[in-house]
């Protein structure tokens, strides 16, 4: 309608007294790639908890693709295009990178997969995703080993890649690169960027650098709030954004 | 702990035992009845398995299932006249029925609360089973439990009265549930329930609702169960309260442990070995549950696999050594 | 001879490989910094010194005596204390209760601490659930001290507190410093680590990336560059 | 490695089943075997073990059947109903078993009883329930215990009698068919004697804890106080009912108790003054049982209780009936056994053919003090005896 | 009939407060271990038949009271060293199929040395009798366990909240590393609490000796009570055990006179109720 495929209004996540997320709006364009940054305890993950169903806002509303999402619990947002990563890595870890992604491509049909009775088999179209995207990720020669036997840098693309099952309209990172090895962050980078030319991307990252370069919009949060909205130049001229990292970045 | 799908080589090998293990059992043990006992409560570890093999949900009213499919069974032949393919299709449809409602209360929690909650519901089911008695019989169990000829549109197929028939028609049965289960963990639902065990949060986020798998293994399970009480009420044309009370369910769970959790054709050996074993030493001490707990004991710190695993590594560690 | 040594350690975490052969040395009073992205293994190397994670090959040598192998109460009681990122609260026990349980004999008595962090006396009748995230983390460091360690090893305690409360924690750190103890601090908070530190490690990808006296890394900004990544 | 695999598998499984061969075990050459169902391990086997002993001496004493001395084998029962009917049906089938005895269960023993009627045998129980020679009577299915009317009536009738001026008992009964039955029987009789039934307290068969119920009874302050359960619920209720002191109170009647070995595990100081039903006891004067008495002092030491009795005299009267018949042929030896009269544990008995119910002596003991007791399975006086069975349209067996 | 129920209410409160007895040392363990010991009840019934023993071979019921619950703990203490210690780190199934197994081993070890035949264990001479109430008499002896346990639980009470080893425990069912960190033995604490925890149930089963006797297959049954109790009090709280002791007891004692046959039903349908609608109990938490 907008042009905007999430929207969020005036969201806040209480936990007891203290508001992690504390009335953000903010609106996601489709076919973008939006960062969303800001230094450590600036409720970038208590939003993504609320943005993917993990948390229920203690107020406000979530808006996708012209659908009130709010209180859906995590598994429903997949189906109408919401796919996510985790920071910290959630693989399957003692099945392999096919099945890991042929799992994540099944998700996509909800209760259908209740099927007990058909093999997978004959789920040909998850099977077929599966090896698109090991193809596209660079994992096909992977493809038997379990996922916890990848180098970790490996099972950070793997985690991308299962988001990317869903084929999803909008793709929601959590920190990709964390963990990653300065050599692997380019690659990871570029996966991004890549993925950002046929989804929406919507990014959560801790560091300014890595985000620079891919992001159409850059949303920067501190004490729970959004304190700068704009293009990457703007953002990174910015004194007050300065000002937050100031701690960090002495 | 895991074997990833590999369908050929792990699975045909094993049907092909199980094919064996079943055309075997009768020719070398004494008795038919006591191969028919060990292949119903192999099915009623088959169903268990499935819940806490591949689900990782361990169920503690499993007994309730096996009775309840006991005596819903029963009282369809003795009350409502109805044949033996229609008193076990019942006995499937109520212990499906029961143990989605049971499963649909007891994943509302984890761990060791969800151990204790079927628990809890088996123990209710036994004191309605123990309280209802002019339906059940209570305490002096549900007497006089038909075997009805297999029958298929009023024409009679086979007597099952001899031992030896009715053997086949359970081993039989075996088999189709075996095979079922292989497609049912072969399936977009059994590959599914696996992804629940080993991460559910992940599970859930790809777009799983894990509530409803879960649910839908008991389910299945909770029919399973139930037909391996049908026929276990059948076999001994009686139903003892026995069949709901809490030790049904741990024995059930002990087998489907002792044969190696994760393998359909380690319920088999489970339920053979537990069967055999109180067969052998009961005739020999009467003490002999203090055996069984060394036993116990003996599996819990050093073949936590199993039966099967046990065998299964020896293979491994051979694969090896020859390589 | 370094009163801690970690030489080339790998450390697992199920199947992961967290750490692959982090080496570093911590010399008596001395106050060293950890840095490092998000994920690239800081936590995972203060749980491998202080005994939670086994490493599966390497060294780690405290007062000269191997460590590895040895049970975490163990390594506590050899003197490594560590305050762990989640601070370890016990809820059910009031502040002193929390207290009392770690108190080991030394140098460090109840009553130092408490005039260390005045605010936990006021409050040492409360549990340990009531106590706001600042106070937790007091806590959690006055424990740390009772249990009179050699070495002192934290991890970002200054993680979601508000700046009044982070430059409150630093004073107490200066002061805890003085008194001769080793500390070994994780820390995203550059301002503060540039404040305390005598030398920096940074971690990268579970392995040493680099490693420099405060000067030098207040002096090479192409390091913060490189691996914290901090500006575009 | 396909191929090695699954050979593998298919050994494994074979070693599996080769170990149970040794279960087959070797067909006795004597014509006559009697299958004793006893349990001997599992929740029973307090009782399994005495009943064991008294069949395995009944076929030792008893002389050679049909020319050849008989045989006997135990089918442990592992005190759960489905695994006996199932060995039940094992025995049948394999060694074509046709004489069975025992069953402590009285679940167990009413399922046997069909399988063995199937099986064309003959089987005699000691079990509990009224069922056996009732509703649920077959043709091969014989029971030697008294009915929960006959211990009614022999042991709430003479003590009206000793007491006649307590009119007001009060019941405690455990909620199944067997309580239920020993308590219509007691009503009905209340009814008879001009008995005031003060009230009733019923509990589960799980119960262990009586504290709630005897407080019911003391509130309605009853001249006696009737328990009707039996075994270990029995005991736990007596104890905590003197625990209560209500010995001092009231008088005290347990109408089904499981005799010696159960007042062994109580002891005189409970039983003292208390009045007890008994199917059996040793004391008692019958040419047989004194001979019995001996013999099992002689054999084992120890003197007879009630299920090493009465499985002594159940499996010996089969041995007679089969010698009776002189055939090994189960409808031969039933009807051998209808009718039969013979010098038992309690006197004279007779099987009645009508439900196949044995009629002999039911007791009414009185509890002793310590002091008086001559030795130390001395623990009670016999106040009466005598037989009261249902009569007529009372009798509900209708035989197939 | 006012009366009758004050009555029942007495009676409960003796009930509850045996219930308290056997499921505090479950819950204790629980709370420190996140172990479920499925041999609680036949360490009970070892407890029975250390009290019939010993008073059979001393006469001494008070030496007994101390002796049986010692002997019990020295047990356990000696059973989490060889075995369960080991299992600590595994998934639920294992626990309960290894203390299956020794609660097996302790039943059937129970009748090799005292025989299938269950035993009557005679009061003290100090407590037999009755207090006479109206026209309700009351045993002496469990007037004496009445205060007996509040005085156990008063000590236990103690321990737990006012000593350092009680700090501990309570910390330990937050986090053992934690404890660990700070340099205390964990092991040692597992130990010295699963034997407390079993010496409990010990103490528990010396004391109901002279109301139940002892017998071989008495497990199972207070296992069944202590898990009702502890669920509904809460896993691993000690005033959970207390409370949901007492009503067990209280409700137990009064379902007798209201709808006896229900009893049974109601406390399973009770503990389903609770976790489902109270998942950490009465007094537990998360």
């Amino acid at each position: 309608m907008s042009g905007y495929i999430l929207e969020t209004r005036d969201l806040a996540l209480a936990y007891g007294g203290f508001r992690a997320v504390d009335g953000v709006s903010l609106r996601v364009k489709a076919g973008t790639i939006h960062s969303v940054i800001g230094p450590n305890g600036a409720g970038k993950t208590s939003l993504f908890h609320c943005l993917t169903g993990g948390r229920r806002p203690t107020e406000g509303d979530i808006v996708f693709d012209g659908q009130e999402i709010t209180r859906r619990p995590a598994h429903a947002r997949v189906g109408i295009g919401m796919a996510r990563s985790f920071q910290v890595t959630s693989l399957f870890q003692n099945l392999s990178v096919r099945e890991n992604l042929r799992l994540a491509s099944q998700g996509r049909d909800g209760d259908r997969a209740l099927a007990f009775w058909r093999s997978v088999a004959a789920g040909r179209a998850h099977i077929e995703r599966a090896e698109r995207i090991m193809e596209r990720l660079n994992l096909t020669a992977k493809a038997d080993t379990a996922a916890g036997d990848l180098s970790h840098g490996q099972q950070r693309v793997l985690e991308v890649g299962m988001a990317l099952c869903g084929e999803p309209k909008l793709l929601l990172l959590d920190e990709p690169t964390s963990g990653m090895g300065i050599d692997d962050i380019p690659v990871m980078t570029h996966l991004i960027a890549e993925l950002g030319k046929d989804h929406t991307v919507m990014l959560i990252e801790h560091n300014m650098g890595i985000v620079m370069s891919i992001s159409d919009t850059i949303t920067v949060m501190s004490r729970g709030q959004i304190l700068v909205e704009g293009k990457p130049e703007a953002v990174r001229a910015d004194e007050r954004v300065r000002a937050a990292y100031l701690g960090e970045a002495g | 702990m895991l074997r990833l799908p590999d369908p050929k080589a792990v699975w045909g090998g094993t049907t092909v035992a199980v094919l064996a293990v079943l055309i075997l059992l009768p020719i070398v043990l004494p008795s038919a009845t006591l191969a028919t006992e060990i292949v119903i409560f192999a099915m009623a570890a088959l169903a268990c398995n499935l819940l806490l093999g591949y689900g990782g949900l361990l169920s503690f009213g499993q007994g309730l299932f096996f009775g309840a499919g006991s005596y819903l069974a029963s009282l369809a032949m003795i009350h409502g006249h109805l044949g033996l393919i229609s008193a076990l299709l019942v006995a499937i449809a109520a212990g499906a029925a029961i143990a989605t409602a049971v499963g649909w209360l007891a994943i509302r929690r984890t761990g060791i609360y969800f151990v204790m909650l079927t628990l809890a519901l088996a123990q209710m089911g036994y004191f309605l089973a123990y309280t209802l008695a002019d339906w059940t019989g209570g305490d002096n169990g549900l007497l006089d439990v038909p075997r009805p000829p297999l029958a298929l549109f009023g024409i009679t197929l086979a007597d099952l009265h001899g031992a030896g028939a009715y053997y086949a028609f359970v081993a039989a049965l075996f088999f189709l549930v075996y095979i079922g289960a292989r497609r049912v963990i072969d399936s977009p639902f059994g590959s599914t329930l696996v992804a629940i065990r080993e991460n559910e949060t992940r599970a859930a986020a790809v777009g799983f609702d894990t509530r409803h798998y879960k649910m839908l293994a008991f389910t299945l399970s909770g029919a399973v169960t139930a037909l391996a009480g049908a026929l276990y009420a059948m076999l001994i044309n009686f139903v003892p309260l026995d069949n709901v009370a809490m030790q049904m369910s741990e024995n059930i769970v002990i087998m489907t442990v002792i044969g190696g959790t994760g393998s359909l054709f380690g319920s088999l050996l489970g339920a053979g070995t537990f069967v055999l074993l109180g067969e052998i030493l009961s005739a020999i001490w009467p003490r002999w549950p203090l055996l069984l707990g060394v036993g116990l004991i003996l599996l819990v710190m050093f073949l936590r696999g199993g039966l099967w695993g046990g065998v299964e590594s020896l293979l491994a560690r051979r694969k090896e050594a020859a390589e | 001879m370094a009163l801690l040594e970690v030489a080339e350690i790998h450390s697992f975490y199920g199947k992961s490989h967290v750490l692959e052969g982090v080496s570093l040395e911590i010399g008596e009073g001395e106050l060293i910094t950890l840095l490092g992205r998000n994920g690239a293994g800081k936590t995972t190397t203060l749980r491998s010194i202080s005994g939670i994670v086994r490493p599966k090959s390497g060294a780690i040598r405290f007062e000269g005596k191997d460590m590895i192998g040895r049970e975490i109460y163990e390594i506590a009681r050899a003197g490594i204390a560590l305050v762990p990122e989640h601070r370890g609260i016990f809820g059910l026990l009031s502040v002193e209760e929390n207290l009392r349980i770690a108190v080991r004999d030394g140098w460090w008595k109840l009553s130092d601490v408490y005039d260390l962090f005045p605010r936990l006396y006021e409050r040492r009748r409360n549990g340990g659930n009531a106590l706001s995230g600042g106070e937790q983390q007091m806590l959690a460091i006055a424990r740390a001290l009772l249990n009179n360690p050699k070495l002192l090893l934290l991890d970002e305690p200054t993680e979601g507190l508000a700046p009044v409360i982070v430059d409150e924690i630093v004073k107490v750190l200066i002061d805890i410093k003085r008194t001769g103890m080793s500390v070994l601090l994780v820390e995203q908070n550059l301002a503060v680590c540039e404040k305390l530190a005598d030398r920096h490690y940074v971690l990268e990808q579970g392995r040493i990336a680099y490693a420099g006296s405060a000067a030098e890394f207040a002096a090479d900004h192409s390091v913060r560059d490189r691996y914290l990544a901090l500006n575009g | 490695m396909k191929r090695r695999s699954f050979l593998k598998t298919g050994l494994a499984a074979t070693s599996m089943l080769a170990a149970p061969a040794i279960l087959k075990p070797a067909f006795a050459a004597a014509p006559v075997t009697i299958h004793g169902l006893k349990s001997v391990s599992g929740a029973f086997a307090s009782y399994g073990k005495f009943a064991e002993m008294g069949s395995k001496l009944a076929v030792e004493d008893f002389g050679p059947v049909l020319g050849a001395k008989p045989a006997y084998v135990t089918i442990d029962t592992e005190g759960n109903a489905g695994k006996a009917v199932r060995k039940v049906q094992e025995a049948i089938q394999q060694q074509g078993a046709k004489f069975f005895q025992g069953c402590t269960l009285s679940s167990t023993a009413l399922a046997v009883g069909k399988e063995v009627a199937k099986g064309g045998g003959v089987f005699m129980t000691p079990a509990g329930a009224d069922e056996i020679t009732g509703t649920e009577c077959n043709s091969a299915t014989f029971r030697w215990t008294v009915p929960t009317y006959g211990a009614i009536h022999q042991t709430v009738r003479p003590l009206a009698k000793e007491l006649p001026k307590k009119k007001k008992w009060y019941t405690i009964t455990p909620q199944y068919v067997f309580g239920e039955a020993l308590l219509t029987a007691a009503k009905d009789l209340f009814k008879e004697l001009g008995i005031e039934h003060v009230g009733n307290s019923y509990h589960s068969t799980q119960e262990q804890e009586f504290s709630g119920y005897l407080t019911n009874a003391m509130a309605a302050q009853p001249d006696v106080l009737l328990i009707l359960n039996f075994g270990g619920q029995a005991s736990n209720c007596l104890r905590q009912a003197i625990n209560f002191g209500i010995k001092q109170q009231m008088t005290i009647l347990v109408a089904w108790t499981a005799g010696l070995d159960w007042f062994q595990s109580l002891g005189p100081e409970i039983l003292e003054d208390v009045y007890l039903g008994a199917q059996y006891w040793h004391q008692v004067d019958t040419p047989m049982n004194n001979a019995l008495v001996k013999r099992v002092k002689e054999a084992y030491g120890i003197t007879p209780n009630y299920p090493l009795a009465a499985d002594y005299i159940s499996t010996t009267v089969i041995l007679d009936a089969i010698k009776k018949a002189g055939s090994t042929d189960g409808k031969a030896v039933a009807k051998a056994m209808e009718g039969m009269s013979y010098d038992g544990p309690t006197g004279k008995e007779t099987i009645r053919a009508q439900d196949h119910q044995v009629i002999k002596d039911y007791y009414l003991l009185k509890g002793k003090a310590k002091s008086a007791m001559k030795d130390p399975d001395d623990y009670a006086t016999l106040i009466s005896s005598g037989k009261s069975f249902p009569e007529g349209d009372k009798i509900l067996c209708k035989m197939a | 009939m006012l009366n009758l129920y004050l009555f029942q209410i007495l009676n409960g409160l003796g009930l509850g407060m045996i219930y308290f007895l056997i499921s505090v040392g479950l819950t204790i363990i629980f709370g420190l271990l996140n172990f479920v010991n499925f041999a609680h009840g036949a360490f009970f019934m070892l407890g029975c038949y250390l009290c019939y023993s010993l008073l059979a071979a001393t006469g001494q019921f008070w030496l007994a009271l101390f002796v049986g619950p010692l002997a019990v703990a020295a047990l356990a203490w000696g059973a989490e060293k060889i075995l369960i210690r080991r299992v600590y780190h595994l998934p639920h199934t294992f626990h309960i199929l290894i203390t299956v197994g020794v609660a097996l081993i302790l039943q059937e070890g129970a009748i090799i040395i005292w025989g299938p035949i269950g035993k009557s264990i005679p009061m003290p001479d100090v407590l037999q009798g009755v207090v006479i109430m109206g026209k309700f008499a009351y045993p002496k002896y469990r007037l004496f366990l009445i205060l007996f346990s509040a005085v156990i639980g008063f000590l236990l009470w103690l321990l737990l909240e006012r000593t350092r080893f009680g700090a501990l425990v309570r910390a330990g069912s937050e986090s053992t590393e934690m404890v660990s960190l700070l340099g205390a033995d964990i092991y040692k604490l597992f130990s010295l609490t699963f034997a407390l925890g079993v010496g409990l149930a010990g103490l528990a089963g010396v004391l109901s000796g002279p109301i139940r006797g002892a017998h071989p297959f008495m497990g199972p049954e207070v296992l069944g009570i202590a898990f009702v109790v502890v669920v509904i009090g809460g896993m691993g709280s000690f005033g959970g055990a207390l409370v949901g002791g007492l009503l067990i007891g209280l409700v137990q004692s009064l379902m007798t006179t209201i709808w006896p046959e229900g009893a049974s039903l109601m406390i399973y349908g009770a503990m389903a109720a609770v976790i489902l609608l109270r998942p950490y109990g009465l007094f537990g938490r998360a």
